[in-house]
């Protein structure tokens, strides 16, 4: 097994985990680190990608690279909004979930 | 550097890796919130024994920037820590979610 | 690099998936939140060994340390009622088990054409190697985010700039109480702060040649803003003086763009024997504007605290948070 | 000014704006962004000129070639949208000139009218001018997008423009922010799947730029995959039936002129996406005439379920948000007709109706753009088409008659549709006007859209 092949199997995995994460959780705080994993999964099957280079050229990829440091610093300022309105629903709402989400007993 | 030096860092940098798997073990436990953030802060710490290990075992000395990096900023999730949540003794109700230092004090 | 497989790939791997899925599965969000953090720590070794420092000093910055940062803030602001989820957050239900179906079958695809790809492949790895000499730095990532793709990053900058716009259009929130004033937070103060901007500086310089670059520099200040916001509490709404800040970078790459269209090589294309200082020119802008930004990110908008307890420090009257004229600068 | 001087100026322009707005602060940020409306308007019908006459053009921005550089391009679509963008914008923007305008300057009149929805109190009065900045960035984004010739280039695009969305729901306010919220949540799952098929497209193919995956498309698993998940991701963010949930909170909470812009504009980049993915990048797969009439049938589905959902809300943004899921499967109907016959012609009808829609005046654009969409539908024997446009059109008749009712029985009750000022019936009226003329200038704008189409 590849070095490439090893981390992008990890990669897929954590999209998986990330994507029902995403989707399954209730809480915005649990729904949002879900979509940063599932980020961390797509980005690292990219730079997995990008090892494969090496043998032919001297060095991997730089483009995915590239590609991954604009998505990390997307992805944190994403989240950095996210948390801000999700603690102005908190304070308006009194809920820290989405008005789909909330039933009658829970927080 | 002699012929055997590059599987001894390897092992090495293995290791450490084992000893921050122990870590993690704290944080999984607890059982106050103040263990699992010293914990991670220890993990920050074994992270940055890591890279430099494999700077020299992979002789990339740009690892040793990322180690740098680390070791500057691992405290600053701690300093929120502090300043922010506070740590408190375990609660009766503990594993129930973060405390705040004075409860409702605006 | 080694590109052979190790124990210690191995272990790290299992490492990297067991904490991912704690990070998502913990019912206590801020265990959660402790190990999103290990995660992103351990995440950068990843990328380390996949040969991509310049993504492990990005994460290491961001992932381990801002990221962090303002996922506990916000557990703190959220309060015990707001961080208490349900005793098995993530556990199978029946709506469950269609989502947990979906996400297998998609990892099983992905699996399935990851494992059809070449083992080898050229990427663009030749092009970009072989332009460097006129891309004016000699580190491919600089010039790929820089040069070759500069328009991309020029839009980065952009959404960067529109998270804080976002956050400035909220409404201000209630001001945390305030702990008393920190010896230690001073004395970790007065030793991290010079220590990151020289380290900033470094980074930003070094990034023509060897991995580093605006982003991780501006990730690094950043750091040190948010210890400083902790000790003495900063304002950064949108007073004159931050906005223009912010908007530096972003106008700074802009108008390189309007300049290289108007007096001739075309949008963005930068004549190769000035093309390594237009690039740090760009970059420095687009440090100060990116941490500023995340500062701002992470420091959100407060009202007046209702104790009028101002601390001793430099932190005079026009730092108070949410001030009524949000004209005060830092 | 040359052509590719104007695909220049166009994507400059709304970024500058923004820049400008951001910089001049509360009190210049209104002649900022009206500035920049009018400059924007001219450098559009100076490219869609520059296109008309000189055929598609190219920037190759850096001057790198593609496969390592990107590529911006403006053929016949892509100039249609960025002339009808910039037009509605300058509605929007006048619009937004009194709306906005009121808050800052205390003027009574206008807080009676201006004011959100039963959602919450809108944000404080001295934010409410970041709407300049935000919006033209969102615009800017837009340009970005339809020029763009590369993927990658696209996520960002897209982002920004998501990002910008979400800002703008939240200007409404505290109580705007689950919606916000959830559009945030969305948008951002749509763009980690979208990212997802392109990072599979560039592993199979080394290259992201449009035009030369086009060349290189290897029929296999990882580009259906790959398919399939940027469709997917577009549909989440383009509202389509039944990913629609997320659009009528979000838009029926935002401030009037945020939701013109939001159902007007943003929801359609992802249309426009989706359309340029299917007819120019996948068309040519092997049995992917299946996926438009799949886009279609769900298209049907909208028009049906949206003008059903619309007659039943008692708010007037609710219903207009309803009414704006029924248009956009009127456009998955158009995305279909024009993978068939007579594309170009469709190809007009979607561009008409998406210039026409606005909150003010939902039937008479719709109209333009419908008439020429039935025009297609007999012309390519879709009689199912018909028979849903017309249904769909009875709805809109229906809802209306029901909203013009209560308007005219009890208006001083109802806060939505008290008196308006007069810069905003001006704005809506401009924009009817223009979609009439679109209707007359037929022929010139399917000559444009048919300017660089692919086959």
């Amino acid at each position: 097994m590849s070095l490439a092949l090893l981390y992008g199997l990890a990669g897929i995995a954590l999209v998986a985990m990330g994507l029902y994460a995403a989707l399954a959780a209730r809480h915005v705080l649990r729904r949002l680190l879900g979509l940063n994993v599932l980020g961390s999964g797509v980005f690292m099957m990219l730079v997995a990608l990008a090892s494969r280079t090496t043998g032919i050229a001297t060095r991997p990829d730089p483009v995915p690279h590239a590609m991954v440091l604009t998505g990390i610093v997307v992805a944190v300022s994403a989240t950095a909004l996210g948390l801000a309105l999700l603690r102005r629903m908190h304070a308006h709402d009194g809920s820290p979930r989405l008005p789909e989400d909330r039933d009658a007993g829970s927080p | 550097m002699p012929e055997w030096m590059t599987p001894a860092l390897w092992i090495a940098a293995a290791a450490v890796l084992g000893t921050i798997a122990l870590g993690l073990v704290r944080v999984e436990r607890g059982p106050s919130n103040g263990d699992r953030m010293l914990a991670a802060q220890l993990l920050g710490t074994g992270a940055v024994a890591v890279l430099l290990l494999l700077a020299r075992a992979t002789d990339a000395p740009a690892l040793l920037d990322v180690a740098l990096v680390l070791a500057l900023l691992a405290c600053v999730a701690g300093a929120v820590f502090v300043r922010r949540i506070g740590v408190q003794p375990p609660e009766r109700d503990e594993g129930r979610g973060p405390t705040r230092a004075t409860e409702d004090g605006s | 690099m080694a590109a052979e497989v190790q124990v210690f790939d191995a272990v790290l791997v299992v490492l990297l998936l067991w904490l991912g899925w704690r990070a998502l599965a913990s019912a206590d969000l801020f265990k959660a939140v402790v190990q999103f953090i290990v995660f992103g720590l351990l995440l950068s070794l990843a990328w380390v060994r996949l040969g991509a420092p310049d993504v492990a000093l990005a994460e290491a910055a961001i992932g381990a340390g801002l990221a962090g940062a303002l996922l506990l803030d916000t557990l703190a602001r959220l309060g015990r009622s707001g961080a208490a989820d349900e005793a098995r957050p993530l556990g199978l239900t029946p709506a469950r088990t269609g989502i947990a179906l979906a996400a297998l079958g998609l990892a099983a695809l992905l699996v399935a054409s990851a494992l059809a790809l070449p083992e080898r492949w050229p990427g663009l790895a030749e092009p970009a190697l072989q332009q460097l000499r006129a891309s004016g730095v000699s580190n491919p990532v600089t010039a790929t985010l820089l040069n070759y793709r500069a328009w991309d990053t020029l839009l980065e900058v952009g959404v960067l700039m529109l998270a804080v716009l976002g956050v400035w259009i909220l409404e201000a929130e209630p001001a945390l109480p305030r702990p008393a004033p920190d010896p230690m937070l001073g004395l970790l103060l007065r030793v991290l702060l010079p220590l990151t901007v020289i380290v900033a500086g470094y980074l930003l310089w070094v990034g023509a040649h060897a991995p580093g670059g605006a982003f991780q520099g501006a990730a690094l200040l950043a750091a040190g803003g948010v210890l400083w916001h902790l000790a003495r509490p900063l304002s950064l709404g949108p007073s004159p003086v931050v906005r223009a800040v912010v908007v530096l970078g972003f106008a700074v790459f802009l108008a390189v763009g309007v300049a290289t269209a108007v007096l001739g090589g075309g949008l963005l294309t930068f004549p190769p024997e000035h093309a390594g200082a237009i690039i740090l020119v760009i970059e420095a802008a687009a440090m100060l504007s990116i941490a500023l930004i995340m500062v701002a990110l992470f420091v959100g908008r407060e009202r007046a605290p209702s104790d009028a307890g101002i601390p001793d420090s430099a932190a005079d009257a026009s730092a108070v948070p949410g001030a009524p004229n949000p004209g005060a600068a830092p | 000014m040359t052509g590719s001087a104007a695909l220049v100026t166009v994507l400059v322009v709304p970024l500058a704006g923004a820049v400008a707005a951001l910089l001049a602060g509360r009190r210049g940020a209104v002649a900022a962004g009206l500035l920049t409306s009018a400059l924007g308007v001219a450098a559009a019908f100076v490219l869609a000129g520059a296109v008309l006459a000189g055929g598609m053009q190219r920037v190759a921005v850096g001057g790198w070639a593609v496969p390592l550089g990107i590529e911006l391009r403006a053929d016949g679509l892509a100039a249609a949208m960025l002339l009808m963008t910039a037009v509605i914008g300058a509605g929007i923007a006048v619009y937004a000139w009194r709306y906005f305008g009121a808050a800052g300057h205390h003027d009574p009149h206008d807080l009676a009218a201006g004011p959100p929805g039963p959602a919450g109190k809108a944000a404080p009065a001295s934010t409410q001018w970041l709407f300049w900045p935000v919006w033209l960035l969102a615009w800017g984004a837009l340009n970005a997008l339809y020029l763009s010739g590369d993927l990658f280039n696209l996520y960002v695009t897209l982002e920004l423009l998501g990002l910008a969305a979400v800002a703008l729901v939240a200007l409404a306010g505290a109580g705007a922010a689950a919606a916000a919220l959830r559009y945030l949540l969305l948008t951002l799952l749509g763009s980690m799947l979208y990212i997802l098929g392109v990072e599979l497209l560039y592993a199979a193919h080394q290259t992201m730029d449009l035009l030369q995956l086009r060349e290189r498309l290897q029929p296999g698993l990882s580009v259906w995959l790959a398919a399939a998940l940027m469709t997917t991701g577009l549909l989440v963010k383009t509202a389509i039936f039944p990913l629609h949930f997320w659009l009528p909170p979000a838009h029926g909470s935002a401030p009037a002129p945020v939701s013109a812009a939001l159902s007007a504009l943003v929801v359609k980049a992802g249309f426009y996406l989706l359309a340029r993915l299917w007819l120019d990048l996948f068309g040519a797969l092997p049995g992917a005439g299946v996926v438009p009439a799949l886009l279609g049938a769900l298209g049907a589905c909208a028009v049906l379920w949206g003008g059903v959902q619309a007659l039943r809300q008692t708010r007037l943004k609710a219903m207009i948000a309803y009414s704006t899921v029924a248009q956009l499967g009127y456009l998955m109907i158009a995305l279909l007709l024009a993978s068939g016959a007579g594309g170009a012609a469709a190809g007009a009808a979607g561009g008409a109706m998406h210039a026409g829609r606005d909150p003010g005046l939902p039937p008479t654009g719709g109209f333009v753009g419908k008439f020429a969409l039935v025009e297609a539908a007999v012309r390519a024997g879709a009689w199912w088409a018909v028979a849903v446009v017309l249904a769909g059109s009875l709805l809109a008749a229906a809802f209306l008659f029901h909203a013009l009712s209560r308007a005219f029985a009890d208006a001083p009750a109802d806060k939505t549709s008290a008196e308006v000022p007069a810069a905003p019936q001006l704005a809506a009226l401009a924009l009817a006007l223009v979609a009439v003329a679109l209707a007359a200038a037929g022929e010139p704008l399917r000559r444009l859209l048919t300017v660089g189409a692919a086959t």
